[in-house]
C-alpha cells in the first residue's frame, strides 16, 4: 500500500518560499499567478493491506515525527 | 544480458573509442569484449580518467621538493608542515555537469574532492571554489550563479568544512561552458597518511557508503565529450549529491583510519567501481575478483554494465587486513552507512566479475592502465600580441575610473557568495573571503601556526600569451600566500581549456604548462595534485584557456601574519616593484577602454623572487600593518581594497616622473605589492630595498574618509563601496 | 563542574562546543553519541551542537529531536538541567517542545553566514549574568532556517516573561520580533541561531562567546 | 483557480532524504514502513477561468522555474 502525506504550513504562518515563488512567476510575466503555497509530500510504502490499520499508523507518524503541529497541518490519503 | 550484446562499430563510436583505440583491446584480449568489458575500457580509455592528451605534457612538471611527501599521482598531493603534521590537497573541475544541473553539479564537484582528500588520511579543513561564468547579461548567467554557488554552499555547510576563499570571473567566453574548481585542503599526521595500492593476495575488498544507482552512468566520458545542441539528452547522467552521507564516511573512515585494518583505500569518483578497483589493483601489482551481486544496490536489476560504470556519489572501496573485516563492519554500522565486502585482490593480475552465477568480466588489468592512449596531439603556438603603449590611453576622469572599476564584474564584491558559506565552522579560520584578502588563513587545529590557501588564474593573459599568462597564474598565486606572510609551498593545478584535437587549443595547453613549469622551478614551488579538464567548448566555441591554480602555503607562527585589512591612520602606502605602466590585457583595457588586446605583462620570475622575499621578510619583522599584492585593476584596485578593508581614507601622491596615467593608475605590471606601515618604518625599508635593487617608494598615506590623489581623484570612501558592494545584489536579484 | 555535548549523525560544531566548554570549565566535555539512552547523572550542563543533524532531511531537527537520547534530555532539562542549543541544536529543542516555536526558511532564503550584533535583551537571564553593563555582542551566525516563528500570543509571553535573551541588531533571517535566542519558563533551556562558541579566540570570531559560557557555568 | 503543483524527483535519482525519513521511522518502531520519498507541492492561486490556459500556463512555469526538469518531473491539478 502506499500512504500520501500531504504537508502544508498552517494558515496564517508566513510561507516565505511561497511568497518567493510567487514574485518570480510574477517577474517572468506570468501575471495570472496571485498567490503561492510550498508545502511537502512524503511518500510512504507500507506493508498489509488494511487501510483503515494504514491510515491510523500514518496519523500516528505525522504527530510523532512528520509534520511539525506548531506550524503545519497535514492530510493523509491512502492508495491500494 | 550484457553478453548478448554484439559489439558493433556504433557502440565502439558510443563509447568515445576511436578505430585504434579499439583494436589495441582486441589484440590485448586476443578476442572481441563483451559489452561490460567494453565499458570498462571506454570509461579507462576516457580523457578524464587515462589523460590521453595531457598526460606526456604533464610529466614535465617540477613534482617534487623538500616538503613534497606525496606528488602527483596518488588522490592528491601531500605536504610536510613540520611537527608531524601533513597537509594534503587537491583541486579538481566539475563543469560540465554544473552547466547542465548548476546545483547537484557543483555539490557533487565538493564532494569529489573531499573525498580525494580524506582517502588519504586527513581531515578536510578548508574548502576554495574557482568559478568562471559567462557575461552577466547572458540569459544563463543568473541561474548558473544561483545553483551553484548553492550547491557548493549546501554541500561544504552541511558537511561541516569552511568554504574560506575562492575567485569568481565572469567573461562571455564562458557563456556555453562554464568552469567550476573546488579545492579542498585536508591535515592528516605524516605517519597514517593512506594510499591507493592493494597489496597482498586474498586480502578483502570492502565497499562503503551509499548504495549503487544508475546515476551518472558515463559520466565520465560525458566529461571528455564537447558540448552540441543536443546535450540535453545527456541529461539523465547527472548524480545528486548526499552530504548527509559524507560526512559520515569522513567520520567513519577517520575513525578506522586511526586502527591498523585499512591495506588501501580509493574513493570512488569519475567512472566509479571501474576506476578506482582498477588503479588499486594495478598499483599494488595484483589481481581483483569482485562478486557485483555483494555490491549494495539502489534499484533492482542493474547490470553489471551499469554497476561498473555508475558514478553514484558517497562510495569508497578499500581492501582491508584480513581478520579485521568485523571491525571495520561494526565501525561503518555505527555511522549507519551501508557496507559489503564485494570481492577479495587475487594473484592474476585480472579483473574478473562475478555477476548472477556467471562471470561476466574477465580481463588483464595491466593494460587498462599501461596500454592506455597516450597521444602527442599536434599543437601550434598562439601568435603573439603587440605590446600596447598606454601613451595612447587616455584617461579623462579618473574618479568615473575608479568607480567603474570597482564595481566591475570582475572586481565587485563577492559578499552574495560567501556569506552563503560557512567560512567560521571548526573555529580555525584566522582569515577568509570576509577581509577581501589574497589568502585565506586557516589555523593548524590545537597550535599557533596555519596554511594559507589561494586560488588565482588570469585568462585574459592567457589567452594573449599561454607562456606569459602560466607564468603569470603560478607567480599571483606565490605573491598573494607571501601577502599574509605564508612561505609558499606548492600547488595543485585545474587546467581547463577547449578541444584538444584542435592544434590552437593545444598549443594553449602546452604554452601554459611551460610557463606554469617554469614559475615554479623559479620558486621551488612543485605540483603535487591537479586536474584537466578539456573539451570546455561549444559548437566549436572554446573557453578561454583557464589554468586555476590553488597555492598552499605555511605561516609558522601566527604571531606574524598579515592581512589586506589593517592600515592604520596615518600609515604610509608603499609600492614595492617596477611600475612601466604595463596596459595590454589589463581589466582596464577591457572595462574602461573596451578593448581586449595587447600583449600581457611579462612575468619577470627573478624579480617576483625577490621582491617577494623582502616582503615576507618585513612581515615576519613586524614592519606591515596590511600587504596586498597588483592583480587585476593594477595599483588603483589594489590601494582602493586596502583603503575598504581598513575603512580607512587614503591620499596617494603619484611621482612626477612617472610613466603615462592610465598605465600608472591601472597598468597590470607584475612583481608588484602594496603595503600599509608606520610613517617611521618608511625610510629604513626604503633603504634596505635599495641596498638589495628592489625598486620600492612611498605612494601614499593612509587617513580621512576619501580617496584622493594629487591627480585630482576625490570620491567619499563610503560612495566608493556602496558601488563596490552594489554590483552582485543587483545581478542577482 | 561536568559538561557534555551531544553528537548526532552530521553534528559538525560538536568539536567547537566542546573546545568552548574546556576553555571555559578547565575540564573535557564529555561526547555522547545520539543512540545512548542515557545523560550521566553527574552531568552538569549539555550542549546540544550546530550542525546538520540528519542532513536537515524532513525538517532541520525534526530527526534528531526523536533519538533515543533525546527523550532522556527532555526528561532532565523538565527537572532543571540546563540545556543549550546552538543553530542546529536549537532547531532540535524546538522540535522536541522543550522550547516554543519553530524555525522556518530564512526570509532571504539563502544560507547566510556573518558576524551578527546581538542585543541583550535580558541580561539577568542564566545566560547571560557575567555581561554586566554590556549590551550588545557579536557572535556569527551560519544557517539556513533560522527565521524563529511562534504565534502572537507565544510571543507576547516570552517578552513578558523576559525569556527573550538575545535580539539581532540586524535581523538576517526574519525572526519574529528580531528574536535571536530564547529560554523556557524556569529559565534552564536556552536556544539561539547564533554561535557563542565560535566567538571565544580573538583570532577567530572574538571573545563575546567566554562571557556567554561563563555566565551558565557560574550559575550552576 | 488552484493549480496544484506535484513535483518528485525522477525515478532513479537518488532521494537521501525519503532514505533518511524511512529510516527514522523504523527506527521509531513503524515497521510497516518499507521506504519512503519526499517530494513537494506547490499551490499557485491563478486568475480567469479558463482551466486548459490555466494548465498551459502552468506546465510553462514548472518547464522555467518550479520544477528542475533534469532530476524533477511534475504533475499538474487544476482545481476550480
Ligand atoms: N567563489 C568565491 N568563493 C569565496 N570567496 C570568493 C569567491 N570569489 C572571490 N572570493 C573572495 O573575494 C576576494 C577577492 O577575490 P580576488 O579578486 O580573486 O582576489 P585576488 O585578486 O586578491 O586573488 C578574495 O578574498 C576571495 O577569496
Ligand atoms: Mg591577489
Amino acid at each position: 500500500m502506499k500512504a500520501i502525506v500531504h504537508i502544508g504550513l498552517k494558515p496564517g504562518v508566513l510561507d516565505p518560499q511561497g511568497r518567493a515563488i510567487a514574485r518570480s512567476l510574477t517577474d517572468l510575466g506570468f501575471d495570472s499567478v496571485t498567490g503561492a503555497r510550498q508545502g511537502k509530500v512524503i511518500e510512504l510504502d507500507i506493508k498489509g493491506n488494511d487501510a483503515e490499520k494504514a491510515r491510523q499508523d500514518v496519523t500516528d507518524m505525522c504527530e510523532k515525527l512528520l509534520a511539525n503541529t506548531v506550524i503545519e497541518s497535514y492530510r493523509i490519503d491512502i492508495e491500494n | 544480458m550484457t553478453q548478448a550484446v554484439e559489439i558493433t562499430s556504433e557502440i565502439v563510436a558510443e563509447h568515445g573509442l576511436t578505430e585504434d583505440e579499439y583494436k589495441i583491446i582486441l589484440d590485448r584480449l586476443g578476442r572481441s569484449p563483451n559489452l561490460t568489458e567494453l565499458g570498462i575500457f571506454s570509461v579507462m580509455w576516457s580523457e578524464h580518467c587515462s589523460y590521453k592528451s595531457s598526460r606526456r605534457h604533464l610529466g614535465k612538471f617540477l613534482t617534487s621538493g623538500k616538503r613534497v611527501i606525496q606528488g602527483p599521482g596518488e588522490n592528491a598531493g601531500v605536504i610536510d608542515i613540520d611537527d608531524g603534521d601533513a597537509i594534503i590537497f587537491k583541486m579538481e573541475s566539475h563543469n560540465h555537469p554544473s552547466y547542465i544541473e548548476p546545483y547537484q553539479g557543483a555539490a557533487t564537484g565538493v564532494g569529489g574532492i573531499m573525498r580525494d582528500v580524506f582517502t588519504m588520511g586527513a581531515r578536510p579543513i578548508a574548502l576554495m571554489n574557482a568559478l568562471r561564468f559567462g557575461e552577466p547579461s547572458h540569459p544563463k548567467t543568473k541561474s548558473l550563479v544561483d545553483g551553484v554557488v548553492a550547491g557548493i554552499g549546501g554541500y561544504g555547510n552541511c558537511v561541516g568544512v569552511p568554504t574560506v576563499g575562492g575567485e569568481t570571473n565572469f567573461h562571455k567566453g564562458y557563456n556555453g561552458n562554464i568552469l567550476v574548481n573546488a579545492m579542498c585542503v585536508g591535515l592528516a599526521r605524516t605517519d597514517n597518511v593512506f594510499y591507493s595500492a592493494a597489496k597482498g593476495v586474498g586480502n578483502p575488498i570492502f565497499y562503503v557508503g551509499s548504495k549503487t544507482g544508475r546515476d551518472g552512468i558515463h559520466g565520465a566520458t560525458m566529461a571528455s565529450a564537447e558540448f552540441d545542441d543536443d546535450s540535453d539528452e545527456k541529461r539523465p547522467t547527472v548524480q545528486v549529491g548526499d552530504p548527509f552521507t559524507e560526512k559520515l564516511l569522513i567520520e567513519a573512515c577517520m575513525e578506522l583510519m586511526a586502527t591498523d585494518a585499512i591495506i588501501a583505500i580509493q574513493d570512488m569518483g569519475a567512472a566509479g567501481l571501474t576506476s578506482s578497483s582498477i588503479e588499486m589493483a594495478d598499483k599494488g601489482g595484483v589481481g581483483v575478483e569482485l562478486n557485483l551481486d555483494d555490491v549494495p544496490q539502489r534499484e533492482d536489476g542493474m547490470t553489471a554494465y551499469e554497476m561498473m560504470l555508475s558514478e553514484s556519489q558517497e562510495r569508497m572501496l578499500m581492501v582491508i587486513q584480513p581478520g579485521k573485516e568485523q571491525l571495520a563492519f561494526d565501525i561503518f554500522e555505527k555511522w549507519e552507512l551501508d557496507v559489503a565486502q564485494i570481492g577479495s585482490t587475487t594473484d592474476t593480475g585480472r579483473l574478473v566479475l562475478n555477476h548472477g552465477g556467471k562471470i561476466v568480466c574477465d580481463i588483464p588489468i595491466a593494460p587498462l592502465a599501461d596500454d592506455a592512449p597516450n597521444y602527442d596531439r599536434p599543437h601550434i603556438a598562439t601568435p603573439k600580441r603587440d605590446e600596447i603603449n598606454a601613451d595612447n590611453i587616455a584617461l579623462s576622469d579618473l574618479n568615473k575610473a575608479v568607480l567603474d572599476i570597482m564595481g566591475s564584474p570582475d572586481i565587485a564584491s563577492r559578499r552574495w557568495i560567501w556569506e552563503q558559506y560557512d567560512r567560521h565552522v571548526m573555529t580555525d579560520t584566522v582569515d577568509s573571503s570576509q577581509s577581501g584578502g589574497d589568502a585565506a588563513i586557516v589555523r593548524i587545529h590545537g597550535t599557533n601556526k596555519a596554511v594559507a590557501i589561494t586560488t588565482d588564474v588570469t585568462p585574459r593573459y592567457c589567452e594573449a600569451d599561454p607562456y606569459e599568462g602560466g607564468k603569470q597564474c603560478v607567480a599571483e598565486t606565490w605573491r598573494n600566500l607571501t601577502c599574509v606572510g605564508a612561505d609558499p609551498i606548492a600547488i595543485t593545478d585545474c587546467l581547463n581549456f577547449g578541444n584538444p584535437e584542435r592544434p590552437e587549443i593545444m598549443g594553449q595547453f602546452v604554452g601554459c604548462i611551460e610557463g606554469m613549469n617554469e614559475a615554479c622551478r623559479a620558486f621551488d614551488y612543485p605540483v603535487v595534485s591537479g586536474n584537466v579538464s578539456l573539451y570546455n567548448e561549444t559548437n566549436g566555441q572554446a573557453i578561454p584557456p583557464t589554468p586555476a591554480v590553488g597555492g598552499v602555503g605555511l605561516i609558522p607562527d601566527l604571531d606574524f601574519y598579515t592581512t589586506l585589512a589593517g592600515a592604520k591612520k596615518g600609515d604610509a602606502l608603499l609600492l614595492i616593484g617596477e611600475t612601466t605602466g604595463w596596459i595590454g590585457s589589463s581589466l582596464y583595457l577591457r572595462e574602461i577602454a573596451n578593448m581586449e588586446t595587447g600583449a600581457p605583462p611579462p612575468v619577470d620570475l627573478e624579480q617576483e623572487k625577490k621582491h617577494g622575499d623582502y616582503v615576507r621578510r618585513l612581515i615576519r619583522d613586524r614592519r606591515v600593518h596590511a600587504a596586498h599584492d597588483c592583480s587585476d585593476g593594477g595599483l588603483m584596485v589594489a590601494a582602493t581594497e586596502m583603503a575598504l578593508a581598513a575603512d580607512l581614507g587614503l591620499n596617494i601622491q603619484r611621482p612626477a616622473d612617472s610613466c603615462a596615467i592610465s598605465g600608472w593608475y591601472f597598468g597590470e605590471d607584475q612583481a608588484r605589492y602594496l603595503l600599509a606601515v608606520d610613517a617611521n618604518s618608511v625610510n629604513p625599508i626604503l633603504s634596505t630595498a635599495d641596498s638589495l635593487g628592489i625598486k620600492a617608494q612611498q605612494i601614499g598615506t593612509f587617513g580621512g574618509n576619501n580617496l584622493t590623489s594629487n591627480d585630482g581623484l576625490n570620491i567619499e570612501l563610503s560612495k566608493v563601496r556602496t558601488t563596490y558592494e552594489a554590483w552582485f545584489p543587483k545581478l542577482m536579484s | 563542574m561536568k559538561t557534555a555535548v551531544i553528537v548526532f549523525p552530521a553534528s559538525n560544531c560538536d568539536r567547537d562546543a566542546a573546545m568552548a566548554l574546556e576553555k571555559v570549565t578547565g575540564r573535557k566535555a564529555e561526547m555522547i553519541w545520539h543512540r545512548e539512552t542515557e545523560i550521566p547523572s553527574d552531568i552538569d550542563f549539555v550542549v546540544i551542537p550546530g550542525g546538520f543533524s540528519y542532513g536537515d532531511y524532513l525538517r532541520c531537527g525534526a530527526i534528531a529531536s526523536r533519538s533515543p537520547i533525546v527523550k532522556d534530555i527532555v526528561a532532565k532539562a523538565e527537572k532543571g538541567l540546563p540545556v543549550a542549543g546552538f543553530c542546529n541544536g536549537f532547531q532540535i529543542l524546538a522540535e522536541t517542545g522543550l522550547l516554543p516555536g519553530a524555525l522556518m526558511r530564512n526570509k532571504g532564503l539563502k544560507f547566510v553566514c556573518r558576524p551578527e550584533r546581538l542585543t541583550i535583551a535580558n541580561g539577568n537571564s542564566r545566560y547571560t549574568s557575567a555581561y554586566g553593563n554590556t549590551k550588545e555582542v557579536v557572535f556569527p551566525v551560519a544557517h539556513h532556517d533560522g527565521n524563529y516563528y511562534a504565534d502572537d500570543k507565544t510571543l507576547n509571553i516570552l517578552e513578558k516573561e523576559g525569556r527573550v535573551i538575545f535580539k539581532y541588531a540586524d535581523n538576517p533571517n526574519g525572526s519574529a520580533r528580531d528574536i535571536a535566542g530564547i529560554c523556557n519558563d524556569h529559565g534552564n533551556v536556552f536556544g539561539m541561531m547564533p554561535h557563542p562558541e565560535r566567538a571565544i579566540d580573538p583570532l577567530h570570531g572574538g571573545t563575546d562567546g567566554l562571557t556567554f559560557f561563563k555566565s551558565i557555568i557560574e550559575s550552576i
